[in-house]
């Protein structure tokens, strides 16, 4: 039921306007690549072991695209897997081994014909898709076993920094009423350049994102499913600099969604443009196969930039994620783009006003399985009055139904949440979704009220936003700060160095069968 | 709803015996507070609430808020870490034993090994004048799908409700030669309810009339059956008792006491 | 703005069947009197005095009509004061010591003709009603001059027991943001058949209702007030066994609002329902000179039935309540019906039906100053959940403008509220309040939804409930239990032995005075 | 919005001196608790709470609420009586002497008494990515009606933003020789903040070029005066702080520096 009574015309204006400044970086992400790209290549043919040595446990993927030169790898990781391969004739892990140990070198292969790489490449990439396809289809019969929720799904996140923590709390909340539960990575994991190795329980104020990790999560949450009859979503993070990677990760071990933004890193993480422009294409598309449904972080700029005032920045946002989405091959239904209730509970209406611009967003992308956040930059140490905002939230959320509440917490301005704060607040969504469970439908907005009116100004502001963007470039109006109120430069922040440009001849097989037609 | 009270014996075989609170890993011993100081808003009560908590042995204190609530008093929100620890293998407590049966199989007990109705008598006693949870147990229509005594084909239920004087129950026990007595007690305010609930024993003993066997039964929001025992009781009844585990202890105890358990 | 498209001939029929309905019981009010109502003449004249003994204090006006016979009590105390000042042309309070003293026995004196009486008595009888007049002239002053709070007007208990300590809560309460502050009384002082005297510090589980009591908080209100540019209503109780006493304190020590039930007292305190209904008159007929607003107690009914399954019942007596007020001369502004949000959290859309109910209430009564109850039965131990239930009650009652909210604590299911319970409850309603300030101005119910069936559903089985009492009788439907599920004999429960016959020489002249001209 | 952190210092003297919590009546020592045991929810656990927060030293413990949260896990909501007190009289507080000074009165100060912009670095540091502390402090627009470091006139203002590593930190301020170092610490999770702005000041220490009268301040949401002294910072600024308090005190301590006071 759109409710908004929006102007159609001018959101499909925004669309176009939204593909149309996409499309000249969609261009500069087709001629390059990165080392994260590559070094997906090689997980996603099964390379997920790593090195130990004194400092820890180093993934064989980073040392081998490590020992690469520029030249070479501008032809893709795979050609060279492919010319070894020929050459030796043994499976990756072996030839991997013998290439780290130093006992091949790769640079003394020559460049085998195209035919000849895609011949020998054939089945190990087969088997590699298999297994995601295998993934989803698994993970489609699982869900369709169990109820579909009513009202959103509760999301609630486990972050203790130890994976079997975060499993016995992950049980707890899902025998709560969770729907999904997501382990929010370790403090800057975003920044490392590799993916930890390994089952981990050590990490800062979250879990590392680890292969192994996942495992054991999501193998720990279909025991429970089973036992509820109830399917649980398990969800981590394709962000940073190795967002291809864990994309990859995610697809082997059978995630449910991934956050996976085409601007977050840049603004929140300091990551270089080019580079996170260049990885979410690719991470995309894996995802896209592997019917994993992303989630967007437009919800974090309305920690920085004043969520009264700047609500347009999160929808020319929506319609930018969209078209990079759509772009490696996404459908709608797999673009979960986030946003948040995070105006300032001070502002007279302020629940007027959240709840236009929840329907807003459920109007415009309606078939998205929008992500909803919670208030978190107004809450403050008083755990009493944070559960009363969380409970403002949880209602909006259900009137506006939309599809995941990820919800907040009374502690939120404390600590990591703990089990009892989990508990309290899962308990109250149990009841206010319940409670409020046909509101929705039952109410409509005066056609002209202020509500209405909020929603339409901010279509309006969006629209003139994505003028101005177009006009201006995508990462030039990066670059003048027009998102979350972080300006970046275009050569600056992390990851510049992993990104090169792709030689005529550049081959990567999954980009091949999985990339669209485009 | 998670809305339940359990009153099942905890299963603690799987646990480490030896605990303390967790907030988000084990033996953290994490616990939140929230109190009022009768002092001004400032550095210093913030200071002062964490002394105040220190003192009471915890560690880590964190005073996460600080409101005025007016001139004179300031709220806080405070987080500690605990090092008390217990041992829940040294925890004993007083239960009622008797399995809980459902209505048929009471009614059917009664007929079988008694023949003869059950005489109950309820009332909420004193200047308490709440009536839901006595009514509860009594009214037919009963409590959480449960059915009350009303309905019970085997028992003779009398509800007097409530604020019934302490004099007027005896009175009605004796008259109907009473085989369980059930009191109600929901306002506690400065024990009032202890004193009322013993004041009716007392009365009982002095009065002449009153069945030996009489089942002595109270109950409400804030008694527990180790308390009811405590005071001379046969048992007592808490928070989201049904009316079948009462009428469970009511025919246990009855055959018990005739010895023919 | 109706908003639930009634059908208004069905409220108009309604309230002609509660107006049918109580006329016999009006009837029957009409020839009766009851020993509160003399001792309320005794002291609306300023006996307000009292007389130390063994047992505490007594009031004069207690002892005097102690004094009296039934057969001389018929005439009116008025009767017999007036004779005395006849023949001894002294104050009041002289009169009163030398009666109780046994100095002047009243039995003794002859009865003197009506005029003289009328005579003897106009002055002490205008200067009572002077002093209404001016407390009601002077509030209408201080509100006039403080804001009209926008929302619901937020109505807090003190409870502690002592009246200074329930000042310093009050204060604090007012400072915090709280309209209104209402002194709950002592457990069942409603009980007792006399008021007790003085200034007092010993309660269980509330205050006692004194008309020192009064006047203290009355002038800490006043006095705050006017540093806070904000006036701060007061509220207390005049209902159990000495309403009317407690309407005429309350008119003289003036406060604002008082708790006032035509059957309240027979249903939740087993006061005989003659004794109820005469004494409600009375108290009315003054309450309605005083200016003050009465708050029925409809809100008590869904405690002890099912608020889902007996709505009908709160709001037929509604009806009945307001045809009683009527009849006592009270302007539909004064009559503050009660009502709760006391569905079980457990239903499925229980927010939507609370919403429904409490819209319904507000459009058929609509120039009522409605009072809201929260949710009390089916709190529990855990003040966090609790919060959350009282959150959205408030934001019910803001959605659908009630006029007063009286605010939940977290800690209801546990003690009187503490100090913090009470602060933590009223910042929840600010923010609510002014966050969903325009919302219920900018929604539409659906004509044919689930919200508007329910309320129009309530009301045809209103309706239908007001047919069955009017043929049954009042007085038999309330021994058959028709409201809340408490059925009480026409001739039980307590103080029935203090309604007396009125004999047809029957003076009262604050009734001639002030009772409307039916 | 009743949102703020009082930094004034508390009028005590109305108020009694030894104090302890108040629920609604002086004296009454009632406070709130709530924690997570790790054991199963059942009789035994609710005795367990009680008997832990008894060993506390808690007296009328009334276990209000027990919940599952899991097979493993209950959740308990507690109130009890504290015996400890409190007496504010002896609670010294480490603040910050300066009187705070308006945006034009702080401009005023600097052009008439030091006659040249002042160098003001600020960064958050370490992993920490949060910015919003530090951009309250130095963006144009501020925070609460409280205009950031850019706007004024007076001061050269540099906001490195988030995630700068100390050592790029030290480099800026000799490049820019500046009067005032400003540092934010968000993440505190297992004290990190601490050993991230300890680290700051050893390499400064070690660091020539450094201006000797650098004036050294950190800031963030658990971070007070006290300890930010304790560490070795000139000042502190905990929650709530606005521009302008933290203008007065670089100023303030600048003139007293320079003996101009
Ligand atoms: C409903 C209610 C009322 C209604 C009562 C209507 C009625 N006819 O019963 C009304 C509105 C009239 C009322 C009035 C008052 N109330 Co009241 N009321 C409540 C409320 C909201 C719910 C109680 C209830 O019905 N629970 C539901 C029933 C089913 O639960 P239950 O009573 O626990 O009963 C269960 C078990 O305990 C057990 N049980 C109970 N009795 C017995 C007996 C036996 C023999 C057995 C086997 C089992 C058993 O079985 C039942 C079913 O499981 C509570 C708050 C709360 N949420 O608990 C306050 C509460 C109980 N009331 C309170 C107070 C103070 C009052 C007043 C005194 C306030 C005043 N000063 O005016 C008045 C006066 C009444 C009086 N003198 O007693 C306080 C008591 C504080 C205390 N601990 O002492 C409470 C806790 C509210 C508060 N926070 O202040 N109240
Ligand atoms: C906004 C926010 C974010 C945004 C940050 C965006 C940005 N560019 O800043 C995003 C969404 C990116 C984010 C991410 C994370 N966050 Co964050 N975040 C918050 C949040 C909601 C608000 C913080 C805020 O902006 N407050 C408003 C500002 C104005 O207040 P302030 O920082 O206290 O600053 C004031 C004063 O402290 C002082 N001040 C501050 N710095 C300085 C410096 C100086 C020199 C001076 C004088 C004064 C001063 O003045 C300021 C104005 O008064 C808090 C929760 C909360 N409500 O507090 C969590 C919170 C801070 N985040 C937290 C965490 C753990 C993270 C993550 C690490 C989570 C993860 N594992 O992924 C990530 C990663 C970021 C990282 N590595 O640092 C935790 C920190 C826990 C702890 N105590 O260690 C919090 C408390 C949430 C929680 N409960 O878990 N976060
Ligand atoms: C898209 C996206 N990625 C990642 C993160 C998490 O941050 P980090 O960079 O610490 O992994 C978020 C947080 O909200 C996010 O929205
Ligand atoms: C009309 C009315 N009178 C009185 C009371 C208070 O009860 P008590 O009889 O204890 O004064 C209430 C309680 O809600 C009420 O609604």
């Amino acid at each position: 039921m759109a409710k908004l009574n929006l102007d159609r015309d001018k959101v499909d204006v925004c669309r176009e306007l939204a593909s149309a400044l996409v499309h000249p970086v969609q261009k500069y992400i087709d001629l390059h690549s990165t080392v994260s790209i590559e070094r997906s290549v090689l997980r996603l043919m099964g390379l997920t072991g790593a090195l130990k040595d004194e400092n820890g446990n180093y993934p064989l993927a980073n040392l081998i695209v490590d020992k690469m030169d520029r030249r070479q790898l501008s032809l893709g990781i795979a050609t060279w897997i492919g010319a070894a391969k020929l050459k030796y004739d043994a499976p990756l892990e072996v030839l991997a081994t013998r290439i780290i140990q130093g006992k091949i070198n790769l640079a003394d292969l020559p460049e085998p014909p195209p035919e000849a790489i895609r011949k020998v490449l054939l089945s190990p990439v087969s088997e590699a898709i298999k297994r995601i396809d295998f993934n989803r289809k698994e993970r489609e019969r699982l869900r369709s076993r169990s109820p579909f929720p009513r009202g959103p799904m509760k999301y609630v996140i486990v972050a203790t920094g130890n994976i079997h923590e975060d499993v016995k709390q992950a049980i707890a909340a899902a025998q709560n009423g969770a729907d999904v539960i997501a382990v929010i990575r370790s403090t800057a994991q975003s920044l490392l350049d590799y993916v930890p190795h390994g089952a981990t329980t050590e990490g800062y104020g979250g879990t590392y994102a680890t292969q192994e990790n996942f495992k054991i999560m999501r193998s720990a949450l279909n025991d429970l499913s089973q036992k509820m009859n109830r399917y649980i979503r398990l969800c981590n993070y394709s962000s940073g600099l190795c967002m291809p990677e864990i994309a990859v990760m995610g697809a082997q071990e059978s995630l449910d969604f991934l956050l996976n933004d085409a601007m977050y890193g840049i603004l929140f993480r300091d990551i270089n443009m080019k580079r996170t422009f260049v990885d979410q294409f690719f991470s995309r598309v894996v995802t896209a196969r592997a019917g994993i449904v992303i989630q967007t972080g437009e919800d974090n700029y309305l920690t920085t930039a004043d969520a009264f005032n700047n609500h347009h920045q999160v929808l020319a946002s929506h319609f930018i994620n969209e078209q990079f989405a759509k772009n490696a091959g996404m459908r709608e239904e797999q673009i979960g783009l986030g946003h948040a209730f995070e105006m300032d509970p001070a502002i007279e209406d302020s629940f007027l006003f959240e709840v236009a611009m929840a329907e807003l967003v459920r109007d415009i992308f309606s078939r998205h399985p929008i992500k909803y956040m919670p208030p978190t930059l107004h809450k403050e140490g008083d755990i009493f009055f944070s559960h009363v905002l969380d409970a403002l939230f949880n209602l909006a959320g259900c009137m506006t139904n939309q599809a995941i509440q990820l919800l907040g917490m009374p502690t939120e301005a404390i600590h990591n949440p703990f089990l009892m704060d989990r508990f309290s607040s899962i308990k109250s969504a149990n009841y206010i979704f319940k409670a409020a469970s046909s509101l929705g439908e039952e109410i409509q907005f005066n056609a002209n009220g202020k509500l209405a009116r909020r929603a339409r100004t901010v279509l309006d502001q969006t629209h003139e936003y994505l003028l101005k963007i177009k006009d201006m470039g995508l990462m030039e109006s990066i670059e003048r700060g027009f998102f979350a109120e972080m300006p970046r430069p275009k050569d600056g922040g992390r990851g510049l160095d992993g990104v090169f440009q792709k030689a005529r001849r550049y081959y990567n097989p999954f980009l091949e069968k999985l990339g669209s037609s485009r | 709803m998670g809305f339940f009270h359990k009153k099942e014996e905890a299963n603690l075989e799987h646990h480490e015996p030896v605990i303390t609170a967790y907030g988000d890993q084990m033996n953290d011993g994490m616990v939140q507070m929230s109190f009022t100081l009768p002092t001004t808003c400032g550095l210093e009560s913030k200071e002062a609430a964490k002394l105040f908590v220190e003192k009471m042995g915890f560690e880590k204190v964190m005073v996460t808020h600080m409101e005025a609530i007016s001139d004179n008093f300031t709220f806080f929100v405070v987080y500690g870490k605990t090092n008390q620890h217990i041992d829940i293998r040294e925890i004993k407590v007083v239960r009622p034993e008797h399995p809980v049966f459902s209505f048929d199989e009471i009614n059917e007990v009664i007929e079988k090994k008694i023949g003869r109705k059950l005489v109950v008598v309820g009332a909420c006693i004193g200047s308490d004048a709440h009536t839901v949870g006595i009514d509860a147990i009594f009214n037919m229509k009963g409590f959480r799908h449960d059915w009350g005594f009303e309905r019970y084909p085997w028992l003779s239920a009398y509800n007097l409700r409530a604020q019934v004087a302490v004099e007027d129950l005896v009175q009605k026990v004796v008259a109907l030669n009473a085989d369980a007595v059930l009191i109600s007690r929901v306002v506690t305010q400065r024990d009032e309810h202890i004193i009322e609930l013993k004041k009716f024993l007392d009365l009982l003993k002095n009065t002449s009339g009153v069945s030996p066997h009489l089942i002595k039964i109270c109950g409400g929001p804030r008694i527990s059956f180790e308390d009811a025992i405590s005071w001379g009781y046969d048992a007592g009844f808490g928070p989201g008792t049904k009316p079948s585990e009462v009428a469970s202890f009511i025919v246990h105890e009855f055959l018990k006491r005739a010895g023919k358990n």
